[in-house]
Order: structure tokens, then C-alpha cells, then sequence
């Protein structure tokens, strides 16, 4: 990092005693190109801010989940560019690209910029007083129980906020939805291991087993697993790490492994019981209850149903039994089906066998104030308010975080239903598909604009508490901060309780100082404490402890594979990929134009075709296919993708928008539209992977806009990107 | 078959050269015109991708170079067969080259010009063009001499100065001609300014001719440098397919070749618009095509060598790059290029086509095009198929902006030559007159052997 | 003394050199054959030189130094140059790389020498000059013109020479 | 003088500096980068867009191959004919090697791609003219070319968006090469803030962004005359040599244990980048 010899903390105390809410006050929106920007943007400049010379704020990344520390690089008034805080325990200054883009959001030409009421196609300018005074008038008469709001995932004191906005309105109706989230696992997880998201020692296991976790890649925290993962290449004891992945579909973790087995969609439970038996069979005390589960699934059975070799079932029980401790790691893939549930069981129960329980997966903290635990998402939310929504259960409907015209399975028609509430309220960034379909749209501060604290579900050491606050000036003046609005809000109801707090920052720093004691040392001065906190950018507390306590379930029902359905021969699988997620930051041009590692295609959707079965059907690259379900159909261009099961086809999520912005619109097709209305057997999730295709080609063929070259990914015998067998390097002598 | 008649009246040798230089046939007007179209369309297409950038070429990383730089090099290659023909067949005493090397001077200095506009096209910021002039400036700022490019500028600029130069100096003579004839308007001024006052007195003729010698042989190795540094521009690289040492010779091989093509074209045209027919004889033809036979064999021969040598190498990659421009995307082109260019050239060995002026007319624009092909098929397929194999690129397809330049290149190239045959005189006359004296001398002397005497100064 | 002009013109080269043969083998006072003689003639003729003795030409060596200045001048302006371009290293060479600053060099030798070649033309050639009042458009055409300057009074034997080798006109003209 | 200079300092001028007689003091910028480690995320080259103003050209540029990435991921599978590629892929980051003779240097027409002192392959934006002489001949092909003028076509900076610029850096107009610069704006802010102490850089002073950013650490940079730096140590380690074209790893009696090499070595351009091989287990 460049180190200017300024020490940022003496900056923000000057930030901190000088009381200034924002940061530091920008140019506003005018441009170079202009000519209307001065170049020192500041008569009487503060003392902090030199030109020419960046500070670094700290804050906490809003991007995805995973609550990384940020620390952002300003200067003149502006933040430039988001790097990792070393500090922080979940990345220890690290980022992922998509993390990287939070400043296109920040800076993003599409925002929403000022409060708009809508009808039809159109939207009016209104003012926040208008805005508010509207809500006002349309809660009036309505029950709590009518109201409905439908969030991502929210944590820290907006959560509190929130919960206190639903009290005052006396409504129970929070949903929380994530149209990607591992749900299944947290109800699997809470049964082997008593918590949902216990901590996975990668580093700590010398080989890992991962079923469709891409840990690398999408999956939970992945710049924290990918720091794990170097230090498990690295080795423990100077052997290094062994990663074996198991899915039907390469993911970028996949694609990093020492061996990556395809295994037949919905399978991974059978191949999971399979290894228990072998690693029985190669001498393993088994107890005798998982014994008798796992007599049926002899090498052959498993071989038969999964299309994994006998061959690797050997090895990798033999490797499993040889080097421990190992981590079994479950991911989206496994989870994806009606029978998620069990698959997950029977992975999780690899991990009890094998020990690996108290050693790689270890119990993690819990937050001690449950109040500002995050509400994790899952798709039962969007299922309730859905089914609310079509029997005129919810009259009015806020939503946040979260798009779920854009993310729900077409069949569910939940754009249909949203029309049936009198009243939507949409707390947006962007007119996303879901905004264009509320009455009413309030704008949000960008994150880098915000106040706030976030607390990410996955904790890796103790509780790390993000603190979030403004890097810069607000770009828009009409754009405010969701725990502003919430505050405004719960004044309509409870004016006296909240007439104190001018706004949410002081409602944030009265809450954050009342715990001061816990945090710090006792007699810090509040001033001095709160600068530190701001400098810090992170507030780690020890956590409460916490054990683990499920206990495996030998009772584990897994179907035998389905048959085939002849009209939809193909499994379709929704691949998440690192930048696009769930789809909410698909308006950031970065993320666009950066190629998915693995097919290297850029800017649209594709349909990941395995070249077997492509041949079969006289497909080549290029062709637009029709992919059709039960539920509809899309058409996007083939890839012929060797790491592919050739029984599955596979689209991203995350493009194919029609609405939003610039850069996300009109560029794919939205794979989640169709997507069949299959749930998991034990908890309602909606199955990811259960939707039988079939493909047609249209007849078109286009040239796909990738990165790779007409030979792709072919060396052409040329020593570019050598790859060597473990037993022929010395890594010991490494540095 | 006489390579001209030897009974043509001096007088009648300059009535016939000058009225070339009036009132212009409708046929004159009409290439003129179409010949300003063309070059208009390739302006309009500069224009657009000055204002827009070079990505309008549809050039991409890493295929940088594409028909612009191509055309270069065949622009480039036609200006050398002025050069042989006025220098090397000069020295050579090849007196049948009288009547032709005017106009193959004027296309070297013609070709030269429109191969400089490439330069000048091709750089992605064209206003900063002077960056590459060794000017002397108080930063100390210079040009980097060790580039190729940079060897390119000054080989053309010496090229094309001394092609200037020599064309000028001898047409001195002929300047004197037109001024002595014609006495009205501007062309009076022009002729009798350009003439520096030439009165062929024995003192003008005695330094003309030790001088016109002098340049002449300045010009051959210059000529052969310019087309080695063309070659160098390649051969210097250490990319597949151009790091060859035989690129050199058969550059300049190549450059006498579509140089030769050239002439044959131009002669017919010449002959056809200016009414040339007794200057410009089928046996003159006919020597000028033997020649170009001649050497598209030599030039099949190093194309061969060339690919002989990759084939036979352990360098892969170069290989690599030849088993593409055989069966990949340019595989049409580099099958035509090696048709036209060792092909068709075959029928120039068959005596009664030697002299046949419409298939010769075909066969020399089909050698043309081969060995534009070539020089396209030199620059882009190793882009294509370079060292790394991640980078490579076979969809690369020139523009219609590309294109555009490149046809609007001949417009500029034919207004230019027209507009020159109109002004000055295509034939060199002075040069004629010496030809059919010496000539007459000769087949007098074979007649009387008596006359020897008097003869006593002839060849 | 006065001088006198005269331009004979012969329609066929042999009659002038018989002519300028005379004039050589005669001495006619004020008419020096080596300095008063010019011949005109439309194309060139190598045996001109012959017939009026040996006369030297210099142009070569404007093209030796010319070629020799070029190439020295090139190979110091672009070492110099390298040497002083922030003395900015590329590809692994020497600052001042010989075999790429041959190339150069080379060229401006031969642009040297061509160029300075031309002036010499034009020095010895003694070019560009006003035209001679005495000159013919002929003589551009195909015939051969003798220039002589003498003095005033031989001027009769001379254009009795003229005559006597079929000379078909004479101009005359007085002069310095 | 030019000339005086010249001759004055006549054998000055005639080392093969710095390959070969002057090693370069006291900074040589090198990288070696761990291909065991790197997963293929893109972090580094999103992190490229963000210091270094990389223009995001769009779905139909790209198509046309005209996509700025400094660093490019490039992904290549196993070519055995196995139906899956089961050991994976393989990521490979490339960016300028900042070649020791780098072929691009010596054709550049007007010399806007030089050798710093402190080893980098320097490129002069406003110096250059635009002929992409320098990325016809690069072997890796890592140079990049505007072929517009990014800054002001359409939704490639709007008007907000142009306040994340990068300050240190120009924003790169048409006609342009352009290329990884080992983030030298990074290096010349920390050479002059350690110049003012009289000392010289320490390991991990200066970070580029692409190696900043790497969740995995695959990319280490560094100096590598200091022989505290870890790029040192790793290239001392594999046994890579700046200046020559074959390695112990190559000429190594029965194979060898190591696994530094660099790309088209045998090239000779002695790239400052060296790869660690990727390693496969072999027990699975």
C-alpha cells in the first residue's frame, strides 16, 4: 500500500472532533469535462485534506454478504478506489472484484436520485416530505398485519430500526429473501453441528472434500475461504493441500481442484454415503448405525448411480483415511434438489465420520447482541409474501435489498400478485424491475454514502461488526440513507420516543457509545472512543462462546437417481458466478466486462453445453438455443463446456435484466425466470437445480463476445501455464 | 521484329510526344474523374476514422496491422521497376528501355507518394506524425533510430527524393523540348523555368551524362535497401512467419515483380490513351515480359526457399503459422496469391501471348493482385497466429473503412500519373531520337561495312 | 577588341564533325578551338567528346565528398542523438547500437551523395543559365548547332568553314 | 554536445546496459507469481480497471477484440482428450513481463517505450504516435491499443463516473498504446517518500494493485536486487536467473524438483515475471 507517512487516524479525529457528519465535502457533480470543477475544491480547506495526497477511510463492503472491511482511497473529497482493510479478520485486506466495483455503484449514472411516484409507465418527481406524508396517509387504516415488508439480508442497527418500524406499525411481516442463499445448509448445518453456520477451517484440513461449495468463488465468504485456501496450498505441516471437488457442474473452485468429479446431478448424497462406506471398507471404525446406512452403498451401486469410477471412490476414501484432518465442505449444488435436505445430511455425516467435527469444523461465535444479528435470507420469505400477496393478505409492501420481480421463478408470478397490494413502496438504488413496479420510489444513499453497521452471518474469528460510514459527500442531494427514512418513518408513530436523533447517524453513535463499556476500556472518552471505532472501521468483540452440539443423523432417505424425463431430457443448472450473484449488481460495468473465469465470455448469458452431448444434438458454439421448461423458455447462445455433466446444461444468473440501467439491460436472459416450482422435501426452499430442459436450436448462430481466442483454451504445445504432478516438486524449499 | 522503327523522323518524335501533352481525349477525362471518385471515397474513410479512431478499421489487439500497412509494401514494391528499368538496364546499355522508363520513373515516384499516405494513414495519432522526424529540439527529444519504422521514413524519403531527383534530371533535356515548342500560357513558364536554360550545348551533355550515371548507380542500392527495410520491418521482428533472413531478397524480389505487372499495365493503358503505338512496341512488350517472366520465376523460387525453409526447420511455431495461411481462414487468399504469383505468370513463356496486348493486360492485373495478396498474407496471418496461442485471432476482417483507403489509394496513385503524362512528356524523347540513331547507325554498318569510318563514334 | 557570335547549324551530325574538325586543325586568330567551341545537339553524343578533345568532368567528385559527408553526418547525429535522448536504454542494447545505426547511415550516404551529385550537375553544368541569344529551337530537335565566339574580323573565315560543310543557316550576333 | 558527449563517454554507451554489464541499482521491479495459488477470480484485473483508469469498452468493442485489460486471465484446459477436464483448469494471469530486452522497446519509432533504471518497460503516452509497432512484436501480446477515444464515448466514463478517476494517472485518449506498468505511479510515490529518509524502499512498501487485492497472495512484487524482498527469495529459491534463457530447472541432469519458469523464455526477452507451475496431486 502506499504509505504517504500521514496517519490517517490523526484525520479522522480531526473528522470525528470537528462533529462533521459526512466525511469530507466534495465537488458535487460536475465534471473535468465541464470546466465547472475548481481544482482545489476548497476555500478554506480542513486540515486533513491536502490535494494531491489520499486518505484512506475505512468502512464495511456492501456488495454482497460476506461483510469484508473496505478501506477507501480518497482524495480532493472523492473515493477512488475500495482496498481491503488488513484489519479486518473476514479479509485481512483483500477484495474480490466484485467488491472492487462498489464504487461503480457508488458513481453509477443509473441511481435513482429522487423520491418518484409512479403510475403506469411513468414516474413523478415528488419531495421527501410529499413522499413521506404519502406513506403516512396510506398506512392509515391499514392493519399491521396487512403490511408486508420483503428485504434482503439486513443486519446491525438498521435491522433494529426496521424491527422497531414494524413494531410501531404493529405488523410481524418481515421476510427476509435471498433468491441465493445456502438455507438448506443452515437447516442441515443446525442439525449436525447445532448451528447454522458453523466456522470450516480450510487451512487447518489437509484435504477437502468440497460438494458444490464455491468457496472460491460465490459461496458464503469467499475472499475469507480463498485466504484459507492459500494458506491450505501452502500446507499444513509442509504437506500440501489436497481439494477434491464434487459437482455436476465446474464452478471456479472446481476448476481449482486436484481433482474434480462430475457426479450426476442430485447425486452428491449417494456419492457422500458411498465414501462412508468406503472408508469403512479401507478400515475405518464406523459406528454401527452409520455402518448400516451406508451398507448399500457399495462401490458399484455408487459407481452405477453417480458416474463416478470405482477407481476415485478408492483413492479418495484411502486419501481421506490417510491424511487428517480433511473438511467436507456442501454447497448450492448438493443442496439445489427436492431431496437437498438429505444430500446435505449425508455430507455433513462425511464430516462426523471422519472427525472433522471439533477440528475443521469448529463452532463459531455468536453475536452477543441478537438484536443486530443478521436476518438471513432464504427463498421461503419471497414463497409467503408471495402467496400473501395473491390472496390480498398484504395491502401495502415495502421492499429493500432485494428485486424480487427480477429473481422470482416466473411461474410464481410474483409481478402479478405484487399489482393486488394497494401500495408498494420501493427503497431502491436503481429503477430495477421491481422498483418500476412500486407506486412509490424513495432513493438510497450509495453505500459509500451511508452510515450504518453490518455483521456478517459468516464469522471466522469472534463477531467482527462492521461499521459503515460515508467515504464522501452524498453525490445526489436528494438521495437518502434507508436508516434516515426508517427514522423518519417510525416519527410518524413514535415521535416522542425518536425526537432525540436528528438523523441515523446519531441514532447509530447513541447506540454504538451505550455499549462503549464492552467495547473498550473503561473511562475512554465517548469522542475519542467513536473516532477510534471510525478509524478502526471495525468493531470485534470475542463473541459469546459457543459449542457445537448437533449430532449426525444416520437416517438418511436418498432417492435413487430420477429417471430421465423424455420431453426434458436435461437438468438445468443456475450457476451464481463470483460478480453477478444473485443479479443486483449488474449495472456495474466492471463486472460486466469481466470475464467469467471459466467460460471467459463477457456481457451476456450463455448455456454451458458438455461438447458430448452438444455433438449429439448438432449443436456448436455460437448457436442460440432455445431452452425451454416446464415453466417457459429462453434463448441464449451454446458454449461447449468441458466441465460439465453431459445429463446438464448450465446458464448463469445474474444478467438478462430489463430494466435497471444502462449497463445491465438487455444484455442476457434471466435463467431465474424459468425455473420449476420444486421445493426441498424438509424446508420449503425452493430447488435450484430440479428443473428438467430440454434444447432446441433456433437456427441462429451468433459469435460469442469471450475472452478466449478461436483455439480457446489450448496451449498449442507451448509452455504458457504449466501444470506439475505433486510428486515431482520439492515445495519444502519454498518461501 | 524491330524494337521501334528505325526511319522515324526526329521532328515527327517530338510532334508525337508533345501532343500528349494537349488537349486531353474525353477517355483522359474520364479516368480523371473516376480516378478523383475513388480517391475521394478512400479521403472520406480517412476522415471518419481520423475523427473516430483506428478502431473503426476494425483492427484489434493484437491484430494491429492490417491492409494498411499490406498496401504499404505493395505500394512500396511497384515504385522499384522504375528504378530497373531507368538504372539497372541503364547501366546495362538495354537501349530498348528508351521509350518506356519515362512513365515507369514517373510510377516509382507516384507510388512511392501514395505508399507514404499509408504511413501516415496507418499511425493511431496522425497530427503527432512529426514525433518521427529527427528535428532538433530543445528537450533533447529524438527519434528512436534503432526502429525499423524509423529506418522506413528515411529509406522512403531518400528513395522517393532521389527518384525525384533523377526523374528531373532526365527530363531536363525533354524540358528544354517542350519549351522551345510551346509558347503560350503557363506551361511556357513552367517548361521554361524547369528547363534551367538547357541549350545541349557538348559542356550540359558531358556532366549530364557522367552525373545521370552517378545517380543511377546510387539508385540501385538504394532501391535494394529500401525493399530490405521494408523486409525489416518484419524480418527484424521476432514474430513467426516474419523473423525469416530470406525476406530481404525476396522483398526485393517481390518489389521487381508487381513492379514489372505494373508497367505491362501501364504500358497497354499508355499506349492505348496517349496513341503511343510507335514508341511503344510489342516488341518492346514483349522484352518488358520476358523480363517479368523472368523474374516471377526468381521470385517463385525465394517464395518457395521460404517456405522450404520453415517447412524444414524445428521451428514450430513458425510452422505453425505456415499450416494456417495454407488451411485456415486466409487459406483462399494464400492460395490465390501463390496461383497468381507462380501461376499465371506461366503464360507469359508462350510466345504468341507475349505479344498478345488484352492477355497480357489480364495476366499483369492478376500478377498485381497476387502480390498485393502476398504482402497481405506477409502482415496478417501472423497475427493471427502468433507466439501465444490465447491471443490468437481468426475472425479478424478488414473494414469497409480499410477498404475504402486502400482503393482510394489507387484513385490518388492514377490522378497523380495521369495528371503527370499530361504535363510532361511520357516518352522520353531526346532518349528515342538517341535510340534510333544509334540503331540506324548499327544496321547501316551492317550493310556498307564501308561506312565504318564515319561510324567510328557509334556503339 | 569586340567579339563576334556566330552559330552555324548542320542538319546531319557528320557534317558538324567534319566542321569542328577544321576549326580545330585551323588557327584563325582570336578563335581558341579549346574555349570559343560549343556544340549544340539534340541528343547526346559520346563522340562529341572526342572531337574537341579530352575535357574533364568533376561531378564525381562532388559525389564522393557529398556521400562521405552524409554518412559521417548520420552516423554522429543519431550515436550523438542516442546518446543524449535521456540516455534511454532499449531492448537489452547498447545506447548507441551499431548494426541498426548502419542502416541509417547508409541511407543518408547515398542521400549525400545524390543530392550533392545534383549540384555538381548544376555547378559544372554551369546550370540553370539564361539561354545564349544565339540559340536555335532546331538544334532541340535534330539538328546540330556550332557555337563560336572570335573576333570580329575572322568572323568571314569561319562562316567560310560553316559553308563549306553545308551549314544550313548562320546566326551572328556581336558580343564581349 | 551532443557529439563531445558522445565521445566522451564513448564505452559508457556501449555496455549492453542493463542485461547484461550494469545491473540495475538499486531497484530491478520483478514479480513471480504462484499459479498453485491463483484461482482465477479476476480480483487482480477488476483491481487493474480501478487504479490504472482502464476504459470499459463494451459488449461490441470486446467482441471486435478491443478490450483494455492490462491483465487478462486466461483459462486453459487439459488437451489429452479426457471427456472432463478432471483436474481442472488453469488460470493463468498475464500482464506486461516487463521484458530485461524487451522486443517491443527497440521498434518503437519515436522511443516512447524505453527501459527505466529500475528495470521497467516504460510507455510515454504522449509521446507515442500510435504506429503499434511495439505490440506487432511482443510476443505475449500484452500491449493495448485505443482504438477510440474512450474518454469521451458514450458510456464509457458518464459524467459521474469520471470522479473515480485515478488522479495519479492520465486517462489515455485515442491513437495510444498502452499497457501494465507494474502500477508506477505506486512506485515512484514510494520511491520519493523513502528518498526524502535517505533510504531506499523495503519489501512491501509498494504494492502493485492486481498483488494488493489477491485474496490468495498468488502474486508477489518486489525488488529484486533487494535480497530481503520475497520476489528475491522465491526467484533465488527456484533458481531463475534474470538474464539468461534457460534455467537450472530446464538443464537440470533427470528433471527437477523446482517449478519457476517464465514464458517464452527461449525468446530471450528475459521477462521480469516469473511463474511458479501449478501442482496436481498425484495421490488422486
Amino acid at each position: 500500500m502506499i504509505d504517504n507517512n500521514f496517519d490517517r487516524r490523526d484525520f479522522l479525529k480531526v473528522l470525528g472532533w470537528g462533529g462533521a457528519a459526512v466525511a469530507l465535502s466534495g465537488c458535487g457533480n460536475t465534471s473535468i469535462e465541464d470546466g465547472k470543477e475548481t481544482v482545489v475544491s476548497y476555500v478554506h480547506a480542513a486540515d486533513y485534506v491536502i490535494p494531491g495526497i489520499s486518505v484512506y477511510f475505512n468502512s464495511t463492503c456492501a456488495q454482497c454478504e460476506a461483510g469484508c472491511s473496505i478501506s477507501g482511497r480518497v482524495r480532493e473529497g472523492r473515493v477512488l478506489k475500495l482496498e481491503g482493510n488488513p484489519d479486518s479478520v473476514i479479509n485481512h485486506g483483500k477484495m474480490c472484484g466484485l467488491g472492487q466495483a462498489g464504487v461503480q455503484h457508488h458513481y453509477n449514472p443509473d441511481r435513482v436520485r429522487e423520491p418518484l411516484l409512479r403510475s403506469g409507465d411513468k414516474g413523478e418527481v415528488i419531495t421527501w416530505e410529499k413522499a413521506y406524508a404519502l406513506i403516512a396517509e396510506k398506512l392509515n387504516g391499514v392493519s399491521g398485519d396487512q403490511i408486508d415488508f420483503l428485504t434482503g439480508t439486513v443486519s446491525g442497527h438498521l435491522k433494529v430500526l426496521l424491527g422497531n418500524y414494524l413494531d410501531s406499525l404493529s405488523s410481524k411481516n418481515h421476510f427476509v429473501y435471498e433468491a441465493v442463499s445456502p438455507a438448506v445448509q443452515r437447516a442441515a448445518n443446525l442439525k449436525s453441528y447445532g448451528m447454522e453456520m458453523p466456522r470450516f477451517n480450510i487451512n487447518k484440513a489437509k484435504v477437502v472434500v468440497s460438494f458444490g461449495a464455491d468457496f472460491l468463488g460465490a459461496w458464503v465468504s469467499p475472499v475469507h475461504f480463498s485466504q484459507q485456501y492459500a494458506e491450505f496450498r501452502k500446507g499444513v505441516d509442509g504437506q500440501r493441500g489436497v481439494l477434491v471437488q464434487v459437482e455436476s457442474k465446474m464452478t471456479l473452485t472446481g476448476a481449482n481442484a486436484d481433482r474434480w468429479l462430475v457426479v450426476r446431478p442430485g447425486t452428491e448424497g449417494i456419492l457422500a454415503l458411498g465414501v462412508v462406506n468406503a472408508l469403512g471398507a479401507a478400515g475405518l471404525q464406523l459406528p454401527a448405525d452409520v455402518a448400516a446406512a451406508v451398507k448399500d452403498y457399495d462401490k458399484e451401486r455408487v459407481s452405477k448411480d453417480t458416474g463416478v469410477s470405482t477407481e476415485h471412490l478408492t483413492k479418495l476414501a484411502a486419501l481421506l483415511k490417510e491424511r487428517t484432518p480433511s473438511l467436507v465442505l456442501l454447497g448450492s449444488a448438493a443442496e439445489g434438489y427436492a431431496h437437498g435436505s438429505e444430500n446435505a445430511a449425508a455430507i455433513n455425516l462425511l464430516n462426523h465420520v471422519l472427525g472433522n467435527v471439533g477440528k475443521t469444523v469448529e463452532a463459531s461465535a455468536a453475536v452477543p447482541y441478537p438484536q443486530i444479528a443478521p436476518a438471513t435470507g432464504n427463498s421461503a420469505g419471497l414463497r409467503m409474501v408471495n402467496n400473501r400477496l395473491a390472496d390480498g393478505q398484504s395491502k401495502v409492501l415495502f421492499t429493500y435489498g432485494t428485486n424480487p420481480v427480477f429473481t422470482a421463478p416466473a411461474e410464481l408470478k410474483f409481478k402479478e400478485n405484487m399489482a393486488k397490494a394497494g401500495f408498494k413502496v420501493a427503497f431502491a438504488h436503481y429503477l430495477d424491475e421491481t422498483a418500476l413496479q412500486a407506486d412509490l420510489v424513495l432513493p438510497l444513499n450509495s453505500a459509500l454514502e451511508d452510515w450504518g453497521t453490518i455483521v456478517a452471518e459468516y464469522q471466522p474469528d469472534g463477531v467482527q461488526i462492521g461499521v459503515q460510514q460515508p467515504l464522501m459527500e452524498k453525490l445526489h442531494p436528494n438521495t437518502l440513507g434507508m436508516g434516515d427514512i426508517l427514522l423518519a418513518l417510525i416519527k410518524q408513530r413514535r415521535a416522542e420516543e425518536y425526537k432525540s436523533f436528528d438523523d441515523f447517524y446519531s441514532y447509530l453513535r447513541t447506540a454504538l457509545l451505550k455499549n462503549k463499556s464492552e467495547f473498550a476500556a473503561a473511562g475512554t472518552d465517548d469522542d475519542v472512543y467513536w473516532n477510534d471505532l471510525l478509524s478502526g472501521g471495525i468493531i470485534n468483540v470475542g463473541g459469546a462462546s459457543n459449542k457445537l452440539a448437533g449430532k449426525y443423523s444416520a437416517n438418511i432417505q436418498l432417492p435413487a437417481p430420477a429417471e430421465r424425463d423424455q420431453n426434458y431430457p436435461l437438468t438445468l443448472i443456475p450457476s451464481v458466478t463470483a460478480s453477478l450473484r444473485d443479479g443486483r449488481n449488474a449495472n456495474q460495468p466492471w463486472l460486466q466486462e469481466s470475464p467469467d473465469p471459466l467460460t471467459t465470455i463477457v456481457w451476456d448469458s450463455w448455456v454451458e453445453i458438455h461438447p458430448k452431448k452438444a455433438a449429439e444434438l448438432g449443436i456448436v458454439e455460437g448457436d442460440i438455443v432455445e431452452v425451454s421448461s416446464k415453466n417457459g423458455s429462453i434463448k441464449a447462445q451454446a458454449y461447449l463446456f468441458p466441465g460439465i455433466h453431459p445429463d446438464a446444461v448450465s446458464i448463469p444468473l445474474g444478467n438478462g435484466h430489463d430494466a435497471m440501467g444502462r449497463y445491465a439491460k438487455g444484455f442476457g436472459v434471466n435463467a431465474f425466470q424459468i425455473l420449476s416450482r420444486v421445493f426441498d422435501n424438509e424446508t420449503g426452499e425452493l430447488a435450484m437445480h430440479e428443473t428438467q430442459v430440454k434444447l432446441s436450436k433456433t437456427g441462429k448462430r451468433i459469435i460469442v463476445v469471450k475472452e478466449e481466442g478461436p483455439v480457446g483454451g489450448s496451449q498449442q504445445g507451448r509452455k504458457i501455464a504449466v501444470t506439475v504432478s505433486s510428486d515431482q516438486v520439492d515445495l519444502s524449499e519454498e518461501v | 521484329m524491330k524494337d521501334i522503327r528505325e526511319d522515324i523522323a526526329w521532328a515527327k518524335i517530338n510532334t508525337d510526344v508533345l501532343k500528349s501533352l494537349e488537349s486531353p481525349r474525353k477517355l483522359f477525362w474520364v479516368i480523371i474523374i473516376s480516378a478523383l471518385t475513388v480517391f475521394g471515397i478512400g479521403v472520406a474513410c480517412e476522415l471518419y476514422q481520423y475523427n473516430m479512431g483506428l478502431g473503426v478499421a476494425n483492427l484489434d489487439n493484437p491484430h494491429v496491422w492490417g491492409l494498411y500497412i499490406a498496401t504499404f509494401i505493395f505500394w512500396i514494391g511497384m515504385s522499384h521497376s522504375g528504378t530497373l528499368l531507368s538504372a539497372i538496364l541503364h547501366l546495362m546499355h538495354a537501349d530498348w528501355r528508351k521509350p518506356i522508363y519515362r512513365f515507369a520513373e514517373a510510377m516509382t515516384t507516384f507510388s512511392l507518394m501514395t505508399a507514404g499516405l499509408f504511413v501516415m494513414v496507418h499511425l493511431g495519432r496522425l497530427w503527432q506524425f512529426y514525433y518521427a522526424v529527427p528535428y532538433p529540439n530543445e528537450r533533447w527529444i529524438w527519434p528512436n533510430f534503432q526502429s525499423p519504422l524509423l529506418w522506413d521514413a528515411m529509406a522512403i524519403f531518400t528513395y522517393l527524393s532521389s527518384s525525384i531527383l533523377f526523374l528531373y534530371v532526365g527530363m531536363i533535356p525533354d524540358l528544354a523540348i517542350c519549351r522551345d515548342n510551346i509558347h503560350t500560357g503557363w506551361r511556357k513558364k513552367l517548361y521554361t523555368l524547369l528547363s534551367l536554360g538547357w541549350e545541349g550545348t557538348d559542356r550540359q551533355w558531358r556532366n549530364f551524362r557522367v552525373t545521370y550515371l552517378t545517380i543511377a548507380c546510387f539508385l540501385i542500392p538504394l532501391a535494394v535497401s529500401v525493399h530490405s527495410i521494408v523486409a525489416s520491418d518484419f524480418a527484424m521482428s521476432q514474430q513467426p512467419g516474419w523473423h525469416v533472413t530470406s525476406f530481404p531478397p525476396y522483398f526485393v524480389a517481390g518489389a521487381l515483380y508487381s513492379g514489372c505487372a505494373a508497367i505491362i499495365t501501364l504500358f497497354i493503358i499508355l499506349r492505348y490513351v496517349f496513341k503511343f503505338e510507335e514508341y511503344m512496341t510489342l516488341a518492346i512488350l514483349k522484352k518488358v515480359v520476358r523480363l517479368t517472366f523472368a523474374i516471377a520465376m526468381v521470385w517463385t523460387y525465394l517464395n518457395l526457399i521460404e517456405y522450404a525453409t520453415v517447412w524444414y526447420s524445428h521451428d514450430e511455431v513458425s510452422k505453425a503459422v505456415l499450416i494456417q495461411k495454407a488451411t485456415g481462414t486466409y487459406a483462399p487468399f494464400w492460395w490465390m496469391m501463390n496461383f497468381c504469383g507462380s501461376i499465371v505468370p506461366l503464360i507469359m513463356a508462350f510466345k504468341r501471348f507475349q505479344t498478345n496486348i488484352p492477355v497480357m493486360m489480364v495476366v499483369s492485373l492478376l500478377l498485381n493482385m497476387g502480390m498485393w495478396l502476398e504482402r497481405w498474407m506477409i502482415v496478417s496471418p501472423t497475427f493471427s497466429h502468433g507466439y501465444y496461442p490465447w491471443t490468437w485471432d481468426h475472425d479478424q476482417w478488414p473494414s469497409w473503412v480499410q477498404w475504402g483507403v486502400v482503393f482510394g489509394s489507387f484513385g490518388w496513385f492514377t490522378f497523380l500519373f495521369m495528371v503527370f503524362c499530361k504535363i510532361f512528356p511520357s516518352v522520353s524523347m531526346y532518349e528515342v531520337k538517341e535510340m534510333v540513331y544509334h540503331r540506324s547507325l548499327a544496321s547501316k554498318k551492317l550493310e556498307v561495312a564501308g561506312m565504318q569510318e564515319s561510324g567510328k563514334g557509334a556503339h | 577588341m569586340s567579339k563576334r557570335h556566330l552559330l552555324a547549324i548542320f542538319s546531319n551530325f557528320h557534317e558538324a564533325e567534319a566542321a569542328v574538325k577544321e576549326l580545330r586543325n585551323s588557327s584563325i586568330k582570336g578563335f581558341d578551338a579549346n574555349q570559343d567551341l560549343i556544340v549544340k545537339s539534340p541528343i547526346e553524343h559520346p563522340e562529341v567528346e572526342e572531337f574537341l578533345g579530352n575535357k574533364p568532368v568533376y561531378v564525381q567528385w562532388f559525389t564522393l565528398c557529398g556521400a562521405l559527408t552524409g554518412g559521417l553526418l548520420a552516423f554522429f547525429l543519431i550515436s550523438g542523438s542516442q546518446a543524449n535522448f535521456f540516455d534511454q536504454v532499449k531492448g537489452g542494447k547498447p545506447v548507441v547500437p551499431f548494426p541498426p545505426n548502419f542502416v541509417l547511415t547508409y541511407e543518408m550516404f547515398i542521400l549525400g551523395g545524390v543530392y550533392i551529385s545534383i549540384l555538381g550537375f548544376l555547378i559544372c553544368a554551369g546550370l540553370p543559365a539564361r539561354r545564349s541569344p544565339l540559340y536555335s529551337s532546331k538544334v532541340s530537335e535534330d539538328q546540330i548547332g556550332i557555337l563560336v565566339k572570335t573576333d570580329e574580323e575572322s568572323a568571314g573565315v569561319l562562316k567560310g568553314i560553316f559553308t563549306k560543310h553545308e551549314a544550313l543557316e548562320i546566326q551572328e550576333e556581336a558580343g564581349k | 554536445m551532443s557529439v563531445s558527449n558522445l565521445l566522451e563517454n564513448w564505452s559508457d554507451f556501449r555496455h549492453k546496459h542493463p542485461v547484461e554489464d550494469v545491473p540495475h541499482d538499486p531497484y530491478k521491479w520483478a514479480m513471480s507469481i504462484d499459479l498453485d495459488a491463483c484461482t482465477g477470480c479476476n480480483a487482480c484485473s477488476v483491481a487493474c480497471y480501478a487504479e490504472n483508469n482502464l476504459p470499459v469498452v463494451g459488449k461490441e468493442r470486446y467482441a471486435h477484440g478491443q478490450a483494455m485489460h492490462w491483465m487478462r486471465i486466461e483459462r486453459y484446459w487439459p488437451e489429452d482428450d479426457r471427456e472432463f477436464p478432471d483436474q481442472g483448469a488453469q488460470f493463468l494471469p498475464m500482464m506486461c513481463q516487463q521484458c530485461e530486452a524487451a522486443p517491443c522497446e527497440t521498434v518503437c519509432p519515436v522511443g516512447a517505450t524505453n527501459h527505466t533504471p529500475d528495470g521497467l518497460n516504460s510507455q510515454i503516452y504522449n509521446r507515442c504516435i500510435g504506429s503499434r509497432y511495439c505490440s506487432a512484436n511482443c510476443p505475449f501480446k500484452v500491449r493495448y491499443f485505443n482504438w477510440y477515444d474512450y474518454p469521451t464515448t458514450e458510456n464509457v466514463w458518464p459524467a459521474e463516473m469520471t470522479q473515480q478517476l485515478n488522479p495519479d494517472i492520465t486517462v489515455r485518449g485515442k491513437g495510444v498504446m498502452e499497457k501494465c506498468t507494474f502500477c508506477i505511479q505506486r512506485i515512484r510515490v514510494g520511491q520519493r517518500n523513502v528518498k526524502n529518509e535517505g533510504r531506499v524502499l523495503r519489501d512491501g512498501e509498494v504494492q502493485t494493485a492486481c498483488q494488493q487485492v489477491c485474496p490468495t497472495n498468488a502474486i508477489t512484487f518486489g525488488n529484486l536486487i533487494d535480497t530481503e524482498s520475497k520476489v528475491h527469495q522465491q526467484w533465488k529459491a527456484q533458481r531463475v536467473e534474470l538474464a539468461v534463457d534457460e534455467q537450472t530447472k530446464d538443464t537440470e541432469e533427470g528433471g527437477s524438483d523446482l517449478r519457476g519458469y517464465r514464458i517464452l523464455e527461449e525468446l530471450r526477452p528475459y521477462p521480469s515475471v516469473m511463474y511458479m507451475e501449478r501442482v496436481r496431486e498425484s495421490a488422486i
